[in-house]
């Protein structure tokens, strides 16, 4: 039961990934990259890891997207082809 | 502003020792002596002026609060539930959602919050915006049954004011 | 025997969370625009987020487990709660407020008194 | 006392309930077409996914683990700021 | 059997997220979609390495239970034995928690760089930062 | 073209997991490394002579067998944050409106930043009990300033009395003191000719230096680990006023008027 949830949140991961390659809306591109460290913060947990899933939920979720938004706002939003 | 401010740190410091208690997850002496030290050094710096007027503090208003979160989080809150998961599963369900205009006539801060945040709670009505100065808050409703103030006033926000009057006014 | 109710009035709540969750979700693709859909966020949050919550704390009251874990879940989750409680709401009216002003998405509504007031210059 | 095995009974149903959901919320992430509709569904799939965390936790029965709730559960309201700050601000420009 | 595919599907899986962002970094021109990127591909590793040190039958995380600040009773000798069968590795963990924060500290400095190189060309695009600049 | 977008990744992703594959790593049978067995047996054994007296094995491992690399990587996170307050421009005043959120979310921010800090503090303080410690408690202790300098803008933080001078002294002492905490065995050892180790925690077998792992207190006995809670204390500054003033630089250069579109 707990490997198939973690196999259904690193699933969901990848496809979020895929997704911030291809999105051309940068702001999306971010927020998704922020849901994919949510999936991922989810397998932290599975996989018995306390520890870093604090660091990672302040940190790799948190911050992350607070940064990449503070630097989009001073550049193009959508990227082109 | 004296006394409101020492009432205000001891509030707060019980408020933020408690949390740290229950973060932590044990009980003894040293722990509670260095939870009290924590928050009195965190209320000291982030929360000196989160109580406005210490003359209204009195265990009414403290029973009317608890009164009124029962309330709200089992009769008031099932029946918005109720109301918004009836359109979602009729298939063709008619609504009718607009931006309406409610005036509020509180004027402490906690008022504020703890009116837009029952409003936006229950499922079907949401704030989306607050004008400070002329007093009105602006709610999507979801299925509106009137767009003058005063009435939608009386739907909406009626009861969630009267409660903040006796509980924070 | 008080712990056999409390456990399945425990198990109840998070059950009828789940069901409200997966509600919520189909509402996320029934409401076709943003202002509708926050609604739906509502109930995912409220429904499908304190109640089974709350109803964690049922649970491990009536469990038998440790003291010291009961005290640990009990309190973890009702502060999850409160968090909940204080601060979806917020955040969906900042979300909304911002998604408004910005013109990303303008609501199909049949009044818009906010959209007449900032025309108007009646409010900033 | 409710024992652990009974609560092991119970547990993958009301798992699996809330993973479903989770499935679901995150197909609407990946289709949405605004920025603020992702947000939103997010804020719903990560207060479904607080939830999903006390549960894993409680199958594990370790107390250690709901160390991480409360920060995801305030990450949410910090998204919500900033993306709304940052809506705001082109709106301003 | 069913266990097994599983377990060696998450793997795939984790490796095919770090393909595709590796894959992204080289390829879009856009710095924060680089950038965004680049946390997915540490992130990938972390939980990669984390998920090297699970085994199957851990249910503990390395943490001894039971610890408390004051009058602290430190467990025997035999229940740490019990402890070990039932835990998962430490080392990727301890290796982690410090890679987790000076990333960060990379990533403030990267995005320090990508705000001062948007002053200055006006725009966060590489190529077109190619074409302002007047580089070849 | 597009096909390769797709192609290319699949291939990295395969070619890894083949790789990995025939290192036996995925294997399902899997025990634990010899190290990890001798870390888990004798970090939280108190009769063991390789004792760190904590109940936490990473943050033991981090702080006692690692600590001197881990002050390093402090030092990379100081360097990183020292280059960026370097590079990002000197603190003008903005010039253009800036207003605050919407009274609910102020007030909301305000109730909600003194409770992660509470939390952030337990985390720190507990590092050698529970999953936690110095990095993990700063980590989750910037989303409190970051939340207020986002409902309000920039400049409360100066308001409260907290510039830039101030944080970035703190930052300085914190990474200081560590090093002090390391250093203090050696000199230790030179003024008294007894072998002692850089980054010393407990007796070792040939060196009996030793940080006392209680602390008596008149109500009953504490924990400190010999130096795991001081250290954790230490870093626990050190990362939330480093992060804090990188993120009030940060903050600041959003706020500014420009750029985009």
């Amino acid at each position: 039961m707990i490997l198939l949830l973690s196999s259904i949140a690193a699933t969901l991961a990848l496809i979020s990934t895929i997704l911030v390659l291809y999105e051309k809306d940068v702001a999306k591109a971010v927020v998704l990259a922020g849901v994919e460290s949510v999936f991922y913060a989810l397998l932290l947990q599975v996989f018995l890891a306390p520890d870093l899933l604090i660091a990672y939920v302040g940190i790799g979720l948190g911050l992350n997207t607070v940064v990449l938004l503070y630097v989009l706002t001073k550049g193009e939003r959508y990227e082109e082809a | 502003m004296n006394r409101g401010y020492s009432v205000s740190i001891v509030v707060f410091t019980i408020i933020l020792a408690v949390v740290y208690l229950v973060y932590t997850g044990s009980y003894g002496l040293v722990e509670i002596t260095i939870a009290l030290l924590v928050g009195v050094g965190v209320s000291l710096v982030l929360a000196p002026d989160l109580i406005l007027n210490p003359s209204k503090m009195s265990p009414r208003r403290f029973i009317t609060a608890i009164y009124y979160l029962v309330k709200y989080f089992t009769i008031i809150e099932a029946k918005a539930h109720w109301s918004v998961l009836k359109l979602i599963l009729m298939p063709s369900a008619k609504y009718n959602p607009a931006i309406v205009r409610i005036p509020y006539s509180v004027t402490s801060d906690y008022s504020i919050l703890l009116i837009s945040n029952s409003i936006t709670n229950t499922p079907g009505t949401v704030v989306i915006d607050v004008d400070e100065k002329r007093k009105y808050l602006y709610v999507h409703w979801i299925d509106a049954t009137s767009v003058e103030d005063q009435e939608a006033r009386k739907s909406v926000s009626e009861e969630f004011e009267n409660y903040a009057y006796k509980i924070f006014e | 025997m008080i712990d056999l109710i409390l456990f399945y009035i425990g198990v109840a709540l998070v059950f009828i969370g789940g069901v409200m969750d997966i509600l919520a979700t189909i509402g996320f693709f029934k409401f076709k625009e943003f202002y509708t859909r926050l609604h739906a966020a509502t109930i995912g949050s409220i429904g499908g987020g304190l109640y089974p919550l709350i109803g964690v704390v049922f649970i491990v009251l009536g469990l038998d487990i440790d003291y010291n874990l009961k005290l640990v879940f009990t309190g973890t989750s009702i502060i999850a709660a409160g968090i909940i409680a204080l601060a979806t709401p917020a955040g969906s009216h900042i979300l909304a407020r911002g998604v408004y002003r910005s013109r990303e998405e303008s609501p199909s509504v049949i009044i818009d008194r906010l959209g007449e007031d900032l025309e108007r210059g009646e409010m900033e | 006392m409710v024992s652990y095995e009974t609560l092991l009974g119970v547990l993958p149903v009301l798992m699996s309930l809330f993973t479903i959901a989770m499935i679901i919320y995150s197909i609407r992430v990946f289709t949405s077409k605004t920025l603020g509709s992702m947000v939103l569904a997010i804020d719903a799939l990560v207060v479904d996914l607080v939830v999903l965390m006390v549960l894993v936790a409680l199958y594990y029965k370790s107390a250690f683990l709901l160390i991480g709730v409360i920060p995801l559960a305030s990450w949410v309201f910090l998204l919500d700021v900033v993306v709304a700050r940052y809506l705001e601000k082109r709106w301003s420009k | 059997m069913i266990e097994e595919l599983l377990w060696y599907y998450i793997g795939f899986t984790i490796l095919l997220t770090i393909g595709f962002s590796i894959y992204g970094i080289a390829v879009r021109p856009h710095l924060v979609k680089k950038m965004a990127l680049f946390t997915i591909l540490g992130d990938a590793v972390y939980v990669l390495l984390v998920y090297l040190g699970y085994t199957l039958n851990s249910t503990n995380p390395p943490v001894i239970p039971g610890g408390s600040l004051e009058n602290p009773v430190f467990s025997s000798k035999t229940d740490i034995q019990r402890f070990i069968g039932s835990t998962v590795d430490p080392i990727p963990q301890v290796f982690i928690v410090t890679a987790i924060v000076i990333g960060l500290a990379v990533f403030l400095l990267l995005a320090i760089v990508s705000l001062r190189i948007a002053r200055e060309y006006g725009t966060l695009i590489t190529t077109k930062i190619r074409e302002v600049s007047g580089d070849e | 073209m597009k096909k390769l977008e797709v192609v290319i990744p699949i291939v990295i992703g395969l070619g890894l997991f083949i790789l990995l594959y025939n290192s036996g790593l995925l294997s399902v049978e899997r025990s634990l490394t010899t190290l990890a067995e001798k870390y888990l047996e004798y970090i939280p054994d108190a009769s063991s002579i390789y004792t760190s007296m904590a109940f936490e094995v990473v943050t033991a491992v981090i702080w006692d067998q690692r600590g001197f690399d881990t002050y390093f990587e402090t030092s990379v996170l100081f360097f990183a944050i020292i280059a960026t307050l370097a590079i990002a421009s000197k603190l003008e005043d903005i010039i253009g409106e800036r207003r605050s959120l919407t009274i609910i979310v102020r007030l909301v921010t305000r109730i909600l930043a003194p409770i992660i800090v509470v939390v952030s503090i337990s985390i720190a303080l507990h590092g050698h009990i529970t999953p936690g410690g110095g990095f993990q408690g700063g980590a989750v202790f910037v989303i409190a300033p970051l939340l207020l300098m986002l409902a309000y803008t920039s400049d409360w933080i100066r308001s409260r009395g907290f510039t830039d001078r101030k944080l970035l002294l703190l930052r300085g002492l914190g990474v200081t003191l560590i090093a002090l905490a390391g250093l203090i065995p050696v000199v230790y050892s030179y003024t008294t000719n007894i072998n002692a180790y850089l980054f010393q925690n407990q007796a070792k077998p040939d060196s009996f230096f030793n940080y006392p792992a209680y602390l008596q207190t008149p109500i009953s006995t504490i924990l400190v680990s010999g130096t795991i809670m001081l250290l954790n204390i230490l870093e626990f500054i050190a990362v939330l006023t480093g992060f804090t003033l990188a993120f009030y630089y940060l903050t600041r250069e959003f706020e500014k008027r420009g750029g985009g579109e």
